[in-house]
């Protein structure tokens, strides 16, 4: 499914994933399947395992799977696809970095200080960070990237909350202020940041990071600048690989910036080319490439037992999703407008359908145990919020139909009919697009036969489907339930996909408890950690509660890494770096 | 000659307008736009809605269009709303793969053609004939994708002739030898598989031609002036036998066109198909357009080249 | 004044239908491949009507990707459904198809080819504008693009869009034949005798294209049965409740599916290929015929 | 009065003008010619290739709109229908095709196509109308089981009568014969003509006989009138044309007969020399700037013969 | 007997239908004097233009059995590059449809060139090109250099079929066979393209065949005539013989059912039924005994032979003595 991930904030990992949490488990090998063919992902390392002496210098061969080419926007301040990230964290990469919990942490090219408020931040830059080019990067180029992202010419989607909160933004957006009043440079060095409001999402991931050369970008139009040979030729960073050559959308040559910061790459070269998903099982065996972005992890089972790779495993931060549309969206008060007498107003009904779902089931047999049933709605790439000891709904279509019965949808024929009588037929909406997506839809379907609901099923095309579920406001009617996925931003306040006022609240729910929970996951005592977490519990066991949505699956990813390469990782935290990436052959192992 | 180009062109014009205005139409059918993919819960939609606006996705067709048009006429196709590039500058980086690619395919087309072509037709019924008439029948029926796929599968990985995707080996030269040799090289496989299927109509064609050209009575007369076998071939029958193949050339890169989409999503050769099905499932509709009308343009300009070249072959047929 | 009837009229004169036919025993491949055409083709609606889709379509989580086995005689797909029951309905949904889309092409490009030809003047330069249009278009972008606008994709709405862009073919063909037959002398001896042109249309001009129509159309038939599977391998197929040869090929882009599990996507490519090969060769063996009494005169 | 009488016939065709061409200079197929036919009569057209005897004879009959001139037939003036390049249907008129092969539809039945006039303008039942076929079958000499057949059943004679029978079934009293045996065998070619002089007797009828061979027009006609480039040259009785030629252009097609005689080739080489010479050196006096012949002038009787010009003495 | 240019023995032509070999050249035997016309006359269909293609050998899947002898060479068992030599420079031939007979993508002046660069290599393209003028000057046409550039359809039919003649003359043949020339086109030109073909025979002395079915082109021609039917020569003799005196009921019925500008308006004989088809051809007895289906069968030999009259009038078949019109049953030897 399409999964349209929650937080601004890029990787900062060379492999440009959006993943997380390092695994608990530590065991060397590479993952065995159990008995019936099933994997964990907590059975992955994630990183990768040393085998022998690296080498000096090598080039490594990066695959980046994807079936079409990146559209090589190779700017931080403008890229807007999956691919170009990619590409981006091998050259380039943010100044502040984080932890394991996403906080920012004093280990990357800058540091930070915090008022005692919490709404201004005080920035240095460290005395060795450059340009690829040999200028020395400033304060000024941060301040930069700022202005360019809230110049009303500038058309990238940078332009965010995050960056609203900068105070002083907003003015000058709308061209009332030609400085952004809330920035200013104390030297070259060091700059000052003061946000509008202080909340615990400010320090994971509310800052933006990522400056902008203005010794390069200072006499491009900001509206030219996105099209720019800066951007699109010859893009310059502070990363530890410089870009050589770029053949466009199909692939890059680095190599390696001995000036770099943090000392000098292990690597000589690195050589990224685009691979198609439905070939890359074949480049992996072949040693075409050493490592891959991502992997489709319905090709993994059939590949597990590679002898020339090590395959690494973390938890993916998104879920998929049912949801009920219970509202429709008010675009004159541009809030949820929840509809009482909406079809699938009655919770029972929701949780019923939760009920009558075998999640397990469908990640074990779709998906050899990488994707697995699916509990409250923050989910384990959290592990601290993620609420393990919540249940969720599980299954239980027995129960289900009693509920159904009990709460009046009697059988009649082959199908229930509402409380008052009248017919009872549910129009689910889905997703064409990935692999999997059409006989899931179709499994669900049936499931929810088995209790007798009439449910009809119209797989569509991604555009057609969120205009459909209300993406510009305008809800279609005769949807009424939907399946779809979340990407969860690095911070796990979940208001912007549920909160009164986000748009893409496409169930439409609200509720005052949600409301007030939401708002106190923000709070300033949300500061408290404990407090915090006490929060999005007693959430969590709300949607548990309400069903206005319920999560299906969890995701692992999967990749397979070749056995020559050293120090590979996935995931943030690991305290692993990509200098420091190695190999131990000039070429990459083939498959026995 | 030049009266007939700058007839055709005038014909042209009309044609083009009338399929921009249906692509027009069409783009603004489908449901959602360009900014539909930008699920971003941090972003404010009162900035998107604004962006709709600068964009001009909120007017109706008909101005959209017409703002369109008239800088389209000046050369400006607008803007990629995917790649925030010119539209043009984008097709030119990608249109140079395209066309090596359809080049390669219609050169190879032609070289397979002709001699599977002249053989079956010149030797009919006989056992060679048989088998490449089996060919054609066989190639007509083959799915085109299926069997790329299976060349991929079997000279790009098993045996690993050949390079399985991209146009050119990373980290070469523009202008270099070594990139030139690159780039032929990657194309040699996905232009051989498609040349394979494509051409088999060609050769039925040549094969009915030279059959029927050969039981023509100036090919009596030219044995009864005493020409050798040979001479008869390539002197009388073979140019009168590639008129219709010279006539249908313009066909041949029409269906050329439909051919490098499979093939480019394939062997992973980023081209125009690919930019194709990306710009209309993302909905960035400068480009969308754009590709078709170029399209549109091509298979325009592939009927006059075979309208010119047949001008130029065959004497009855007057250009003025 | 005597008459001596020759030997060589003696033969019951055969209507031009049983000329083809005739034509096509003779051919022993042409024969077999009809008969084969025929075969399938019943096999294929008499078992779909027995058979039960939605049992097929349904998906068994717990029965994927299996290889055949006598529950499964070809297998299972990535759904756990039934491969062979979605070859059945599949070949029956690719064969209608193809005979919807050459019909309809086939009514429409035969009117307008006929009327352009057969009028010629203003009328045929009219539709020949037309025709030239859509002759420019990108096919396979354009339908593409519609496809992208419709909001039920289903194979009636596929239907009308393939015949939208690939009558063309038929109406130039039929139109030139028309315009040859109307300069023909018996046409004009009709006009003599005061038959009118709806009247010269029906009773002359199309028996006599009869031949060939149905030549270019059984020769479509062949081509179109491959259209919907080159739209579903580039991603625009049919939902998978509406099982087609195209769905099942397209699952040969999965490499996995490639190279280890054969049964879901070679039945349905050699199905296709070779019903494809079958149509053509009676549509040759046709042509072939078709041809022979053009030459006798 | 004439049963068919043509004033200044005028054919011109116009080179396709499609949207973007200009009109070019229109082609005179006919160019301003005169005649007519007496009930009963046959009268023949005779002129090299070119020279617009198909066009005349189409036009008569409504296959190509006239550009000018009147049309009397039988009385009724056909002209402003002409015009507009109608049949609108006079069942006096039928047509004979050069070509039995091409005038026969091949996927017809000889019922079918005998029948047709009778099914567009005379609603018989279907038994009346099988016995009219018979009838009319009997009468060109096809037995009546042949009904039932495909024209390739027949050979090219047989054929040419089936169209007759079909340009009779209305009973016509024109028919105009567009070579109607010039693709035929010659023993063929006999069978069709004398079946023609029969019916004619039989039916009243009157021809215009339309050839280029002048053996086969003697035979057949009472008056000849001879074309060159779309006017008329020479017109009169057979008698007249064939004793008397006027025109120099006459001369030379009647020179051009093939000698019966082995014996005579000498002779008629240098009969032919002469007629070549002067037509050579006369040419001018007998056409003008654009080759074109002269208006007609009276000779005597019923021949006529194209002026001749100053441009000689 | 020993300056015959071309003595043609037993020929047959069989082609093949449906598994079957029928002959459309049925045990023809003629022979053709250098500076004589050999007309050969028949119905569509009776095998004239086979005959023409045997001998040049142009069938392409034929059978042929018999001999051609030309010059010392049998050509029906000449292999095909020693054919080629003969072939345009000894033999030449005029095909019927002038337009079709032209290849339409070559100019005319090249194709007459090509017949002279096949047979004469050593000449340089000057005096080739010279040639051809002088060529189309000798075939009467008036501006060669304009005409040697065109292409065939730019030229009227009288124009082509000259350039088909020219080809056929290039390297001066010593045979030329000329099929129906002149069918195409009209009398005037007609009689244009005879003269031709008459002044080449005188110029270059070359013995013709030339084939038509028109008796008035033979009786403007020929010196000798063959009539055939079915295959067969059924009749052979001098113009004047053949003319004055026929015999075969064949001969005599064409003879008669010709219209002319001389004869009066009398009704004109008919050959009752066609010619069948080479499938349906009867094989056993005389071939034209069903279209005179009143004479007797025991007037027909079994085994129809030709009958020497007087030196060199041949005639096949007895049924010659027994042959009357119907309706003239009294007169029995009579016609002209
Ligand atoms: N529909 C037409 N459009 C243009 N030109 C025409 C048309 N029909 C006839 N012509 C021209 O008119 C001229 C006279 O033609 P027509 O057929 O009447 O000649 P004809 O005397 O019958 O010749 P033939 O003996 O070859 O049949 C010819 O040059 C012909 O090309
Ligand atoms: N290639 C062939 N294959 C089969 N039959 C043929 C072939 N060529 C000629 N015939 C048949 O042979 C017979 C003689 O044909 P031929 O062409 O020699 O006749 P013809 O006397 O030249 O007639 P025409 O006057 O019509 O030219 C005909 O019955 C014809 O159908
Ligand atoms: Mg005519
Ligand atoms: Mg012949």
């Amino acid at each position: 499914a399409c999964s349209n991930k929650g937080g601004s904030e890029p990787s900062a990992s060379p492999t440009g994933t959006t993943d997380s949490s390092p695994s608990p488990s530590a065991s060397a090998a590479a993952p065995e399947s159990n008995d019936d063919g099933l994997f964990n992902v907590s059975d992955f390392n994630n990183i990768k395992t040393n085998e022998g002496e690296a080498i000096a210098g090598g080039t490594l061969n990066y695959g980046l799977v994807s079936d079409t080419p990146f559209a090589g926007t190779l700017n931080f301040n403008f890229y807007s696809g999956q691919p170009d990230v990619e590409v981006l964290g091998w050259f380039d990469e943010p100044l502040l970095t984080w932890d394991a919990s996403y906080v920012y942490t004093n280990d990357g090219a800058a540091t930070y200080e915090v008022s005692e408020d919490g709404r201004t931040f005080t920035f240095t830059i460290r005395d060795n960070v450059n340009w690829q080019d040999g200028t020395p990067l400033t304060a000024e180029d941060w301040e930069f990237a700022h202005e360019v992202i809230g110049h009303p010419d500038y058309d990238g989607p940078r332009y965010d909350g995050g960056m609203i909160n900068v105070q002083g933004m907003a003015e000058y957006h709308d061209g009332k202020a030609d400085k952004i009043s809330g920035i200013e440079v104390l030297s070259d060095k060091q700059l000052r940041i003061t946000y509008i409001e202080s909340n615990p999402s400010l320090i994971t991931g509310g800052i933006w990071s990522y400056p902008l050369a203005k010794h390069i970008f200072k006499d491009i139009p900001v509206k030219e600048m996105s099209a720019s040979a800066a951007v699109r030729q010859k893009p310059v960073g502070i990363g530890p690989f410089k870009v050589e050559s770029i053949v466009p959308g199909e692939s890059v040559v680095f190599v390696k910036n001995p000036d770099y910061w943090r000392g000098e790459p292990k690597l000589d070269k690195v050589v990224l080319r685009v691979v198609n998903p439905s070939n890359v099982v074949q480049e992996i065996k072949t040693g075409g490439v050493d490592i891959v972005g991502s992997f489709p992890v319905d090709q993994f089972p059939d590949n597990a037992g590679l002898s020339n790779v090590e395959w690494l495993g973390a938890v993916d931060r998104a879920y998929t999703y049912i949801g009920f549309k219970l509202g429709t969206w008010d675009a004159a008060a541009n809030k949820v407008k929840p509809n009482p007498d909406a079809k699938m107003s009655d919770v029972n009904l929701r949780k019923a359908m939760w009920m009558a779902v075998d999640n397990d089931a469908v990640g074990k047999q779709f998906y050899n145990g990488l994707r697995w049933n699916a509990t409250t709605l923050i989910p384990p790439s959290h592990p601290e919020y993620h609420d393990a000891s919540n249940p969720g709904i599980t299954y239980d279509p027995e129960a289900a139909k009693k509920l159904l019965d009990d709460a009046g949808y009697k059988l009649n024929g082959d199908f229930r009919t509402k409380p008052d009588g009248s017919e009872l037929t549910i129009t689910f909406i889905s997703m064409t697009g990935s692999e999997i997506a059409e006989p899931l839809s179709r499994y669900y379907v049936q499931a929810w036969k088995e209790i007798g609901l009439n449910v009809q099923l119209e797989m569509i095309e991604f555009n057609a489907f969120y205009n459909r579920v209300g993406d510009t406001g305008e809800d279609d009617p005769s949807v009424d339930v939907y399946q779809a996925a979340w990407g969860v931003g690095i911070d796990v306040d979940p208001a912007g996909l549920y909160g009164r006022e986000a748009i893409y609240n496409f169930s439409r729910y609200a509720s005052d408890e949600n409301d007030r929970l939401l708002a106190e996951g923000l709070s300033e005592k949300a500061f408290d950690k404990e407090y915090r977490l006490k929060v999005y519990k007693e959430w969590q066991e709300l949607m548990v509660q309400e069903v206005p949505v319920f999560p299906t699956l969890y995701r692992a990813k999967v990749v397979p890494v070749n056995n020559r390469v050293h120090n590979y990782y996935i995931g943030d935290g690991t305290d692993m770096y990509v200098y420091n990436i190695a190999v131990n052959a000039d070429k990459a192992i083939a498959a026995k | 000659m030049g009266k007939t180009i700058t007839r055709r062109f005038g014909i042209m014009v009309p044609q083009i307008i009338l399929l921009s205005i249906l692509v027009f139409l069409l783009a603004k059918q489908m449901p959602g736009d360009a900014l539909t993919g930008l699920l971003d819960p941090s972003v404010d939609p009162a900035v998107i809605e604004s962006q709709r606006e600068k964009l001009g996705l909120n007017n109706p067709w008909h101005i959209q269009y017409w703002d369109w048009i008239t800088k389209a006429i000046q050369g400006d196709f607008g803007q990629s709303f995917r790649f925030k590039m010119p539209v043009l500058d984008l097709i030119g980086e990608r249109i140079s793969n395209t066309v090596w690619l359809s080049l390669a395919t219609l050169i190879l087309t032609y070289l397979i053609a002709i001699p599977l072509g002249i053989t079956s037709g010149r030797y009919n019924d006989t056992l060679s004939d048989r088998l490449i008439t089996g060919y054609t029948y066989l190639g007509f029926a083959a799915p085109l994708f299926i069997f790329a796929l299976l060349m991929l599968w079997l000279f790009g990985f098993k045996i690993g002739w050949f390079p399985t995707s991209g146009s050119v080996t990373p980290g070469l030269e523009p202008g270099t030898l070594a990139f030139v040799i690159s780039k032929m090289y990657h194309l040699l496989l996905p232009a051989t598989s498609m040349a394979l299927i494509t051409t088999v109509t060609t050769v039925q064609l040549l094969r009915s031609e030279i059959i029927d050209i050969k039981h023509r009575d100036f090919i009596h007369t030219a044995r009864a002036k005493g020409a050798s076998e040979s001479r008869i071939y390539n002197r009388h029958i073979l140019r009168n036998a590639l008129l219709p193949i010279a006539a249908f050339f313009g066909y041949e890169l029409t269906g050329l066109i439909g051919g490098t989409i499979f093939i480019e999503s394939i062997f992973s050769y980023p081209g125009m198909g690919e930019l194709f099905f990306s710009s209309i499932l993302l909905r960035d509709f400068s480009v969308m357009i754009t590709i078709i009308l170029l399209y549109g343009i091509a298979s325009i300009l592939g009927a006059l080249v075979s309208d010119l070249i047949l001008g130029l072959i065959d004497p009855r047929i007057r250009i003025k | 004044m005597p008459l001596l009837q020759n030997e060589a009229f003696a033969a019951r004169s055969p209507s031009s239908l049983t000329i083809l036919w005739r034509e096509i025993v003779r051919d022993k491949i042409a024969l077999v491949s009809l008969v084969f055409i025929v075969i399938v083709t019943a096999f294929v609606y008499i078992t779909s009507l027995v058979l039960d889709q939605e049992q097929i379509v349904r998906v068994d989580l717990f029965a994927l990707n299996k290889a055949p086995s006598a529950e499964h005689w070809l297998g299972t797909d990535y759904g756990g459904r039934d491969i062979f029951g979605q070859l059945i309905i599949g070949t029956r949904n690719s064969l209608t198809i193809a005979f919807l889309v050459t019909m309809l092409t086939g009514i429409i490009g035969i009117s307008i080819g006929v009327i352009s030809g057969y009028f010629g003047g203003m009328i045929d330069n009219f539709f020949m504008r037309v025709v030239d249009f859509f002759l420019i278009l990108p096919f396979l972008m354009i339908v593409i693009a519609f496809i992208a606008v419709v909001p039920k994709y289903s194979i009636y709405s596929f239907t009308l869009i393939m015949t939208a862009f690939l009558w063309m073919g038929i109406a130039r063909l039929i139109r030139s034949k028309a315009l040859q037959e109307r300069e023909l002398d018996y046409i004009k001896a009709s006009r003599t005798v005061g038959t009118s042109h709806a009247g010269i249309i029906f009773k002359h001009v199309l028996p006599n294209l009869s031949s060939i129509i149905i030549v270019s159309m059984t020769l479509n038939l062949a081509a179109n049965i491959g259209l919907e599977s080159g739209l579903s391998f580039l991603g625009f197929g049919f939902p998978e409740d509406t099982p087609s040869l195209g769905t099942l090929v397209s699952y040969a882009r999965n490499a996995q599916t490639l190279e280890s599990r054969p049964w879901i996507w070679l039945p349905a490519s050699s199905l296709i290929l070779v019903l494809m090969l079958s149509i053509n060769n009676v549509g040759q063996a046709l042509k072939r015929a078709a041809d022979a009494r053009q030459r006798r005169g | 009065m004439a049963l068919l009488d043509i004033k200044d016939l005028k054919v011109h065709f116009y080179g396709r003008s499609g949207l973007l061409s200009r009109k070019k200079k229109p082609f005179k197929a006919v160019d301003g010619i005169s005649f007519c036919i007496e009930e009963g009569q046959t009268y023949g057209l005779v002129g090299e290739s070119g020279s617009g005897k198909t066009t005349t004879g189409r036009a008569i009959i409504g296959l190509n709109p006239l550009t000018s001139g009147n049309i009397t037939f039988n009385g009724r003036d056909l002209t402003m229908e002409r015009r507009r390049g109608k049949i609108t249907f006079d069942r006096n008129i039928g047509m004979i095709f050069q070509d039995p092969y091409s005038s026969l539809n091949p996927k017809k039945r000889v019922l079918d196509i005998v029948a047709e006039p009778l099914r567009n303008f005379e609603r018989l039942s279907p038994k009346k109308e099988l016995a009219k076929v018979q009838q009319l079958l009997a009468q060109v000499g096809i037995s009546a089981d042949s009904i039932y057949k495909y024209p390739h059943e027949f050979s090219g004679g047989q054929r040419q009568r089936i169209g007759i029978a079909r340009a009779i079934a209305l009973k016509p009293k024109l028919i105009i014969a567009d070579e109607p045996v010039s693709a035929l065998d010659l023993s063929v070619q006999a069978q069709v003509l004398n079946f023609m002089k029969d019916i004619q007797k039989e039916l009243n009828l009157s021809y215009l006989f339309i050839s280029h061979d002048l053996g086969i027009i003697k035979h057949m006609c009472d008056q000849i009138g001879i074309m060159y480039r779309g006017r008329y040259v020479e017109q009169g009785s057979s008698d007249e044309l064939f004793s008397n030629p006027q025109h120099i252009y006459t001369k030379r097609l009647l020179s051009a007969i093939p000698v019966k005689e082995p014996a005579e080739r000498e002779k008629r080489a240098r009969e032919r020399e002469a007629i070549a010479e002067e037509f050579q050196t006369s040419y001018h006096r007998y056409f003008d700037q654009e080759g074109l012949a002269y208006p007609l002038q009276h000779i005597a009787g019923t021949h006529y013969a194209a002026a001749q010009g100053t441009g000689g003495r | 007997m020993q300056n015959e240019l071309l003595t043609i023995q037993h020929l047959t032509t069989s082609f093949k239908i449906e598994d079957h070999y029928y002959a459309a050249v049925d045990e023809v035997s003629l022979s053709v004097k250098p500076n004589e016309v050999v007309a050969i006359v028949g119905e569509s269909g009776s095998g004239k233009s086979a005959l023409a293609f045997s001998i040049m050998g142009l069938h392409a899947r034929a059978k042929s059995e018999g001999s051609i002898a030309f010059e010392g060479y049998n050509l029906n068992s000449l292999g095909p590059n020693e054919l080629n030599k003969l072939r345009g420079k000894h033999i030449g031939m005029i095909f019927q449809d002038p337009l079709s007979a032209l290849n339409p993508l070559m100019t005319v002046g090249d194709q007459i060139q090509e017949a002279l660069i096949l047979h004469q290599p050593n000449m340089s393209k000057k005096e080739r090109k010279r040639k051809v003028i002088e060529l189309l000057n000798s075939v009467g046409i008036l501006q060669p250099d304009v005409i040697a550039s065109s292409y065939p359809h730019e030229l009227s039919g009288g124009m082509r079929q000259r350039i088909v003649i020219s080809i056929a003359i290039a390297n001066e043949p010593k045979l030329l066979i000329a099929d129906e020339p002149t069918t195409a086109l009209d009398a005037t030109i007609q009689l244009q393209i005879l003269d031709l073909i008459r002044k080449l025979k005188d110029d270059i002395g070359a013995g013709i065949i030339l084939i038509t079915h028109d008796i008035g082109v033979v009786a403007e021609m020929a010196d000798r005539v063959a009539v055939m039917y079915g295959g067969q020569i059924v009749e052979i003799a001098d113009i004047h013989t053949l003319l004055s005196d026929p015999r075969h009921p064949y001969t005599r019925s064409l003879l008669r059912s010709i219209p002319s500008a001389d004869t009066p308006k009398t009704k004109l004989y008919s050959i009752q039924g066609v010619v069948p088809s080479l499938k349906h051809l009867p094989r056993q007895g005389c071939r034209f005994r069903f279209r005179i289906p009143w004479i007797g069968e025991s007037s027909h030999e079994e085994n129809p032979q030709m009958h020497e009259l007087s030196p060199g009038h041949f005639v096949r078949c007895t049924c010659y003595q027994n042959f009357w019109f119907p309706g003239e049953e009294d007169i029995q030897n009579g016609a002209s």
